[in-house]
């Protein structure tokens, strides 16, 4: 019988957390917002148009990477096997369209959406069905869909040439002025982001990813959900797979090695948080605008390539440390225990 | 002495890492010089450039007692200690693309000595910039011996040499042979530089995708994209007009010559000791200089016109 | 789970020697030159490194946490070793120096994860690049080699007639030290115990954050150790060095039966799983087998170590009909 | 045995329960269990701790699935699979602890899992808003459906879960101790929603451990013991002596054998000042050798917050604390255990022990140190000690390497015990020690707290059961609204007294 006065003697922490969770993406807007000052401070090329134009299309792809992470992240689980998914991808369906001249546009967008889903739809069995704690199964997955890369290419790379002409140029293309990467880029995310906020699905990985034990008692099927996570996230890596074909030209079986961490370390920035529930989609694709922003500023500064290395990963432990004491001043204003 | 072997030996070859087409392309001039040859060659390696692995490879390579052992190294220092071992155990070493270091080979088969890389690359920049201007090189990390070299000479030359001056060096950045990343800095550079005319990469990787990027971004014809490519990555562009030149040399050969040259040691018809010659009857006479160190130094331009002859 | 749970790992080592006799013959097959003493003992030498980072991540997973960043400290730890070396510092000095700074660097990692409580995946996903990022700034561009050979012992002398790499024998050392540590004394049972219910251990008077501290801590002082072997085995000090071999690690630890989740496996374990892939290693490249299929070799062998739960799991659900919904809703 | 008690003006049952049983492994949780639920009815569920209420509950509405015996909705058998499906056919549950998604608003989790639709599929958020404000306004409440979920107090979580309830078409309502953490305001609000319900034709299920609130409210009852039906009866065929009794199984007295006048020596734990900032307030009493002191109160009234700060898990924001004579500021368990203060965890499952691991290394865990010889753990000197600390405390066990979530609560309980005893405290702070566990555990506990306090340690006793407090302690401390508010002599303690003491609020009303 006490509970009333007794939150009444805390005033102030509900309203706290509510507004800190509302803004963390205006956080990451702020914050992007000051790098950018910072750097246009730092050297005049920085604020031009068409720099901010580089900027958001070096970001672009990592964006859609880093909007399939977080969904799967949003349900507190992970995939690490996102770069190589979009190797496969990438490589299957540059080589198919490489050995299919006649190939239409409708294929070359349906064939890598098809393959990402499968890829995904795997990792999604092991992790929602199998059990398999999602750092293991996508460690996994990781390897096999990169090492069945290496073997299907042996030792062959599809270039430029053998690609379909309109392949590369429609990437190039700009309307308005805007690259259509970004657009197209833009588009998905808002698109994921609405789907998210908008659906019955969206809001089930939410609720799963914020309290299991709560999504039980709801009697929601936590497993069909993650499953569907993770089929997605592969979707997205189909997409982002694709772009990434189209755009660099030359596709390599060493295609988007590494972006299983780009894309969590946008996600994290971003203030997708790995302990689950909480993030947007939208989040984490200026978590890649911040990441691609701090490469072109250190670039336009002329500093040496490993502070970038040390750069990128202190604002990791920062955007971290900054969601815990989120977690805290929510865990302070429920009254939720300490250890 | 025991009578001298001439044929029938056992070569392994290991390229920095496998499913690279350029490292496929020399491991297949190497296998056609060993069946030419009567010998046998196994290829084999890690699909990643780690150099533990690599060392991994090697040491698994001594333990099957080869003949001779031709490789790309990765660190050429952190493989010096299992390469010594082989030399020890009677095992001819060759190196071939990226040497190890003085003491752990027989012999290094140099595609192009540092300064003929320089040059050949400066002068695919002249082809495409013959007014000169300002250029930047994108090469893979700090810590390739050969892209720095490389870098260092061609900054050296554009001070020194009449020709060259045209050209200034402005930037130098690092894209860790990924091509996402070398479309990225190559984009990042050319923000960086308003007056840039030329990107240099002596990375088979980056120059390519700083072609593409130069197409992608609406910079054609404002700046160039040079260095050493694959004739198949960068026809393309080449084709299309977008790009002018792009220089490399033939990986099938080099391979080719690098199995050549170790099967003679062995066979005791070449001791590549300074001025020697290494007669491949196929290939051409390369002459041997200080530190067992053959030049292979045939390097190749491609043009639009020339492009089409290349089939790798 | 019930009264059978502790029974089941001996049962999952046993496997685990007989998958390793199994591969050795398979090996033996492939390669002729494979069943011989130097090859046995020099091949172990490719699995110290990645063997002592498995030794601590062991300890950092048995507490439920993670450690991705092992990789960079390593790195960190041979251009360290570089800069005593370059100042003419005595093998003897520099090498606790390098172990401290290795550990230091874990227990840096270590207060995020156990003082602030952060999510350790995500702040060592943080660390593994700022380290690195450090171990770059720090050395010199293309890197260092000019070592002492007193500094070199460590990692490329071999003892007893020449067969047993000195490295091997430290492996050893450490590896029975930290089965000794989880399995023998009260910080082993500490940290299984933590990682089984954490809530309930500092109930019971352990001091959570401080046995967590030291075990990032002893993490990366063995990373630190796996430094000098490095600078040993390939006298080279560069930022780069370990950079991606900690999938590797991350495969042998749960291999050998450690639950991701913490609280249960043994080093014993871990150990077997270090020589099963290294068995298999061996033999695939004896063969000459290429480097993709030994990355899918290694990737099936991670699905199918953690498959293996969840198999029981579902055999044991098969033979049980009655189940508490509710402590799989929570086991989420 | 089942009966119903046949009154011709009573309407025809809408939920028949038959012959359900359950069990958790080796846990028998129900056992043969079968009443009637009628319309524009409020039936009581009464019974003991862990008698299987909130387990009856989670099978009917398909979260846990009985192993015998079937639910009948309406003339049909049904087994739902989900909460959802349950709610669907119109029977809707709040559950004991209120289980809600923090990060979403209130509207969401009101919503969950029966989103209004708009457009293409979409969440209508409008609608969705509308109808949780609706809802929340007929259990009184007028919080703001947009915010999150996190940063409600308990209370108005336990309103969101009510309001939630109420969203669909409800049939059959059964709220699992929906007062339990609300003030009497709170509940009386409560419970005209619930009779408004009950008028409108809806059948309700309550279970409540408070008999003043059966009497209040409830048109019938049903009273489990040891898992198993008792008795189903009409209001006005029991009163509270005899509900009693039928949950217990045995007149009151008889439970509880009073302890006998004990010696009583020095304070050992001194308490002054002690305070939590929002949690509890300027608390200061003293435990002496000897002596069982209770301490009684309302769920929530902040007993263990106390408790768990005295033992440093949550240290304290003013105040001092001396063992012994010697002031100690608590800022850890293992500080604390160090100075001879040991605590028996209310949630012993999640606190108290570690489920996964063998009897052994549970009751050895916080004395590992004093077990080893140069930090090496004597495993032989370890098992000897947990197996004659298992015959002390007469744990059931095939052996004492068995794992300790195949025991039963009980022995769990003993375990417990004997894993605090054998740190040698000279203080003990049991919180809730029966809590859970059955008739035959419970008296072994009892007769276990007189034993150590005849030994000499001080023992502080928090408990919920008025009669076991009475029982048990030879003084008697009330805490409401975390404040101490009442000391009673173990003469002067009546159930009685106690309770008014507890339900004080403050204002001082009621
Ligand atoms: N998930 C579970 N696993 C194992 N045992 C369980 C589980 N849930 C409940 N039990 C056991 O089943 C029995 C009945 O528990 P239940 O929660 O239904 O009791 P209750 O009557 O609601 O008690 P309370 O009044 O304390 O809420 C208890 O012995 C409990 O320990
Ligand atoms: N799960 C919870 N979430 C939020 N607040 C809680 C929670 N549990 C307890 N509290 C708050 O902590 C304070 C003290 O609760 P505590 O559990 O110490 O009371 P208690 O008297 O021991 O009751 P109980 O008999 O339930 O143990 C109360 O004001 C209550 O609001
Ligand atoms: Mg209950
Ligand atoms: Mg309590």
């Amino acid at each position: 019988m006490s509970e009333a006065p007794s939150v009444a003697a805390r005033p102030g922490s509900r309203n706290l957390v509510e507004v800190v969770l509302r803004l963390r993406e205006a956080g990451v807007v702020v914050f992007l917002v000051v790098l950018g000052l910072a750097f246009g401070l730092a050297t005049d090329r920085f604020l031009s148009v068409q720099n901010l134009t580089t900027v958001a299309s070096s970001a672009a792809i990592l964006a859609i990477a880093a909007c399939a992470q977080a969904i799967v992240l949003i349900t507190r689980n992970l995939d690490v096997s996102v770069g190589s998914m979009m190797g496969l991808v990438a490589y299957l369906t540059a080589d198919w369209a490489a050995t299919h001249p006649g190939i239409t546009p409708v294929e070359v967008v349906a064939i890598p959406l098809m393959i990402g889903t499968v890829l995904g739809a795997i990792n999604g069995l092991l992790v929602a069905y199998g059990r398999v704690p999602a750092l293991i199964a996508t460690l996994g997955t990781m390897s096999l869909y990169r090492g069945f890369t290496y073997i299907y290419a042996h030792g062959q790379e599809v270039t430029s040439s053998r690609l379909p002409p309109w392949m590369l140029s429609s990437v190039d293309a700009r309307i308005g002025g805007l690259p259509i990467l970004i657009l197209v880029s833009i588009a998905i995310v808002a698109v994921v982001a609405w789907l998210l906020h908008a659906y019955p699905f969206g809001r089930r990985l939410y609720a799963v990813g914020s309290n299991g034990v709560a999504a039980w008692f709801f009697g929601l099927r936590a497993e069909r959900v993650v499953f569907f996570a993770y089929v997605a996230c592969g979707f997205l890596c189909g997409i982002a797979g694709l772009l990434y074909a189209a755009r660099v030209g030359t596709v390599t079986v060493v295609l988007a090695n590494g972006w299983e961490m780009s894309s969590l370390a946008s996600a994290v920035i971003g203030g997708v948080s790995v302990s689950g529930g909480s993030g947007t989609v939208v989040g984490a694709a200026l978590g890649a605008v911040v990441l691609a922003t701090i490469d072109n500023g250190l670039v336009l500064l002329r500093v040496p390539e490993f502070w970038r290395m040390f750069i990128q990963g202190a604002a990791i432990v920062a955007a971290v440390a900054v969601d815990a004491l989120i977690a805290e001043a929510i865990r302070r204003s429920t009254g939720g225990r300490r250890r | 002495l025991a009578q001298q072997k001439t044929s029938g030996f056992k070569l392994m070859m290991t390229p920095k890492w496998t499913g690279f087409p350029y490292f496929e392309l020399t491991g297949e001039g190497a296998k056609a010089a060993a069946t030419e040859l009567g010998d046998t060659l196994i290829y084999a390696g890690a699909d990643h450039a780690e150099v533990s692995l690599q060392v991994e490879t090697l040491q698994n390579f001594v333990t099957q007692k080869p003949d001779g052992i031709i490789l790309a190294a990765i660190d050429g220092n952190a493989v010096a200690p299992v390469l010594k071992q082989a030399r020890a155990k009677g095992i001819v070493v060759g190196t071939y693309d990226a040497d190890a270091a003085v003491a752990g080979r027989d012999m290094f088969v140099n595609q192009l000595s540092y300064e003929q890389a320089a040059r050949v690359m400066l002068d695919a920049a002249l082809i495409d910039a013959p007014e000169g201007g300002e250029i930047a090189f994108i090469a893979a990390s700090p810590t390739s011996p050969n892209h720095v070299a490389h870098m260092k000479i061609m900054t050296e030359l554009s001070k020194t040499e009449a020709k060259y001056k045209v050209f200034s060096v402005v930037d130098t950045q690092y894209a860790g042979d990924d091509d996402a990343k070398s479309y990225d800095v190559a984009v990042n550079l050319m923000q960086a530089h308003p007056k840039l005319k030329v990107i240099i990469s002596s990375s088979a990787v980056s120059a390519p995708a700083a072609a593409r990027a130069i197409e992608a971004t609406g910079h054609v014809g404002k700046v160039w994209a040079t260095g050493f490519a694959l004739p198949s990555a960068i026809k393309r562009y080449l084709e299309n007009g977008s790009q002018k030149a792009f220089a490399f040399w033939d990986p099938w050969e080099l391979g080719y010559v690098a199995a050549y040259a170790v099967h003679q040691k062995l066979a005791g018809k070449f001791d590549p000791k300074e001025g020697a010659v290494l007669d491949v009857p196929k290939a051409g006479k390369f002459k041997t200089f200080k530190d067992a160190e053959v030049v292979y130094g045939k390097p190749l331009i491609f043009t639009k016109e020339t492009v089409g002859k290349y089939n790798f | 789970m019930s009264t059978s749970a502790k029974r089941q790992l001996p049962l999952w080592e046993m496997a685990l020697v007989v998958a390793i006799l199994a591969a050795g013959a398979w090996s033996s097959t492939l390669s002729p030159y494979y069943l011989s003493v130097d090859q046995l003992f020099g091949s172990t030498r490719a699995f110290i490194i990645p063997g002592l980072l498995a030794l601590g991540l062991a300890v950092v997973v048995s507490l439920g946490e993670i450690d991705i960043s092992l990789a960079s400290i390593i790195a960190v730890g041979t251009v360290a070793l570089s800069k005593l070396s370059a100042a003419g510092v005595p093998f003897a000095v520099a090498a606790p120096i390098v172990v401290a700074i290795g550990a230091l660097c874990g227990a840096f990692n270590g207060l995020l994860v156990a003082k602030w409580r952060l999510p350790s995946l995500a702040v060592t996903l943080g660390t593994m690049g700022a380290f690195r990022g450090l171990a770059f700034i720090a050395g010199s561009e293309v890197g260092y080699t000019d070592f002492d050979d007193v500094y070199l012992w460590l990692g490329s002398d071999y003892v007893f007639g020449g067969v047993v790499p000195v490295s091997l024998i430290l492996f050893a050392l450490a590896a029975a030290g930290v089965w000794f540590l989880m399995h023998r004394t009260g910080y082993g049972r500490r940290c299984f115990s933590i990682g089984l219910n954490p809530d309930a251990a500092w109930f019971a008077g352990v001091d959570v954050v401080g046995v967590k501290i030291r075990a990032y801590a002893l993490a990366g002082a063995l990373a630190g150790a796996a430094a000098l072997v490095w600078v040993g085995q390939y006298g080279s000090a560069r930022g780069d060095n370990a950079d991606g071999s900690i999938l590797f690690v991350v495969t042998a630890v749960v291999l050998g039966g450690m639950d991701i989740n913490g609280g249960r496996g043994t080093l014993s374990g871990v150990v077997l799983a270090l020589f099963l892939l290294g068995t298999i290693r061996n033999g695939l490249g004896l063969a000459n087998v290429g480097g993709p299929t030994q990355t899918v070799v290694l990737g099936g062998l991670l699905v199918a170590g953690v498959l293996r739960p969840a198999a029981a799991a579902a055999i044991a659900r098969l033979s049980r009909p009655a189940k508490t919904r509710e402590a799989r809703a929570q086991g989420e | 045995m089942p009966t119903v008690a046949a009154e011709p003006v009573i309407p025809a049952p809408i939920l028949l329960l038959r012959r359900i049983g359950k069990s958790f492994g080796p846990v028998r949780a129900l056992e043969d269990v079968s009443f009637d639920v009628r319309p524009g009815r409020v039936h009581g569920l009464v019974g003991e701790n862990g008698a299987g209420k909130s387990t009856l509950v989670k099978i009917i509405t398909g979260l846990e699935e009985a192993d015998e015996g079937e639910v009948i909705l309406a003339g049909r058998a049904v087994r739902f699979r989900t909460p959802i499906e349950a709610r669907n056919h119109g029977i809707a549950a709040v559950y004991q602890d209120p289980k809600l998604f923090p990060h979403l608003s209130i509207a969401e989790n009101i919503a969950m899992g029966a989103y209004p639709s708009g457009w293409f599929g979409t969440v209508d958020r409008r609608a969705m808003i509308d109808t949780a404000r609706e809802h929340l306004a007929r259990v009184g409440s007028d919080l703001d459906p947009k915010r999150t979920v996190a940063g409600l107090s308990v209370a108005e979580h336990q309103f969101v879960e009510i309001a939630r309830a109420l969203s669909s078409d409800v049939r059959v309502l059964i709220l699992d101790e929906p007062t339990s953490a609300l003030t009497p305001t709170e509940a009386e609000r409560l419970f005209a929603v619930v009779r408004s319900l009950r008028d409108r034709g809806t059948a309700i299920i309550l279970i409540t451990h408070r008999l003043e609130e059966i009497e209040a409210m409830c048109d019938d009852v049903t009273v489990l013991r040891d898992r198993r039906h008792v008795a189903t009866l009409p209001r006005a065929e029991v009163d509270r002596a005899k509900l009693v009794q039928l949950m217990v199984g045995r007149p009151l007295e008889a439970l509880f054998a009073r302890r006998e006048r004990p010696t009583i020596g020095e304070d050992v734990l001194r308490v002054e000042h002690l305070s939590l900032d929002g949690v509890f307030d300027d608390v200061s009493f003293s435990v002496r050798a000897g002596e069982i002191v209770g301490m009684g109160g309302l769920v929530g009234a902040g007993r263990s917050e106390i408790a768990q700060t005295l033992f440093g898990i949550t240290p304290p924001t003013a105040g001092r604390v001396v063992l012994k004579g010697v002031e100690v500021a608590p800022q850890s368990p293992k500080q604390m255990l160090a100075r001879g203060l040991a605590y028996l965890p209310e949630d012993r499952d999640r606190d108290g022990l570690i489920m996964p691991e063998t009897i052994t290394h549970n009751i050895t865990l916080p004395i590992l140190d004093s077990l080893s010889h140069w930090t090496v753990v004597d495993r032989a000197g370890e098992r000897r000690l947990a197996e004659s600390a298992s015959q002390t405390y007469r744990v059931l066990t095939p052996s004492v390497e068995t794992i300790v979530s195949a025991l039963s609560g009980g022995n769990r309980q003993k375990v417990a015990f004997a894993k605090w005893l054998a740190t040698e405290p000279v203080a003990l702070i049991l919180d809730e020690p029966t809590h859970g566990i059955d008739i035959g555990s419970k008296a072994q506990v009892h007769a276990m707290v007189a034993q150590l306090a005849d030994r000499g340690l001080a023992v502080l006793l928090i408990s919920s059961d008025l009669p076991e407090l009475l029982a048990m302690s030879d003084r008697i401390l009330v805490i409401a609204e975390g404040a101490l508010v009442a000391e009673f002599a173990r003469d002067e303690a009546t159930q009685e007294s106690v309770m008014m003491a507890a339900a004080r609020q403050r204002g001082g009303k009621r």
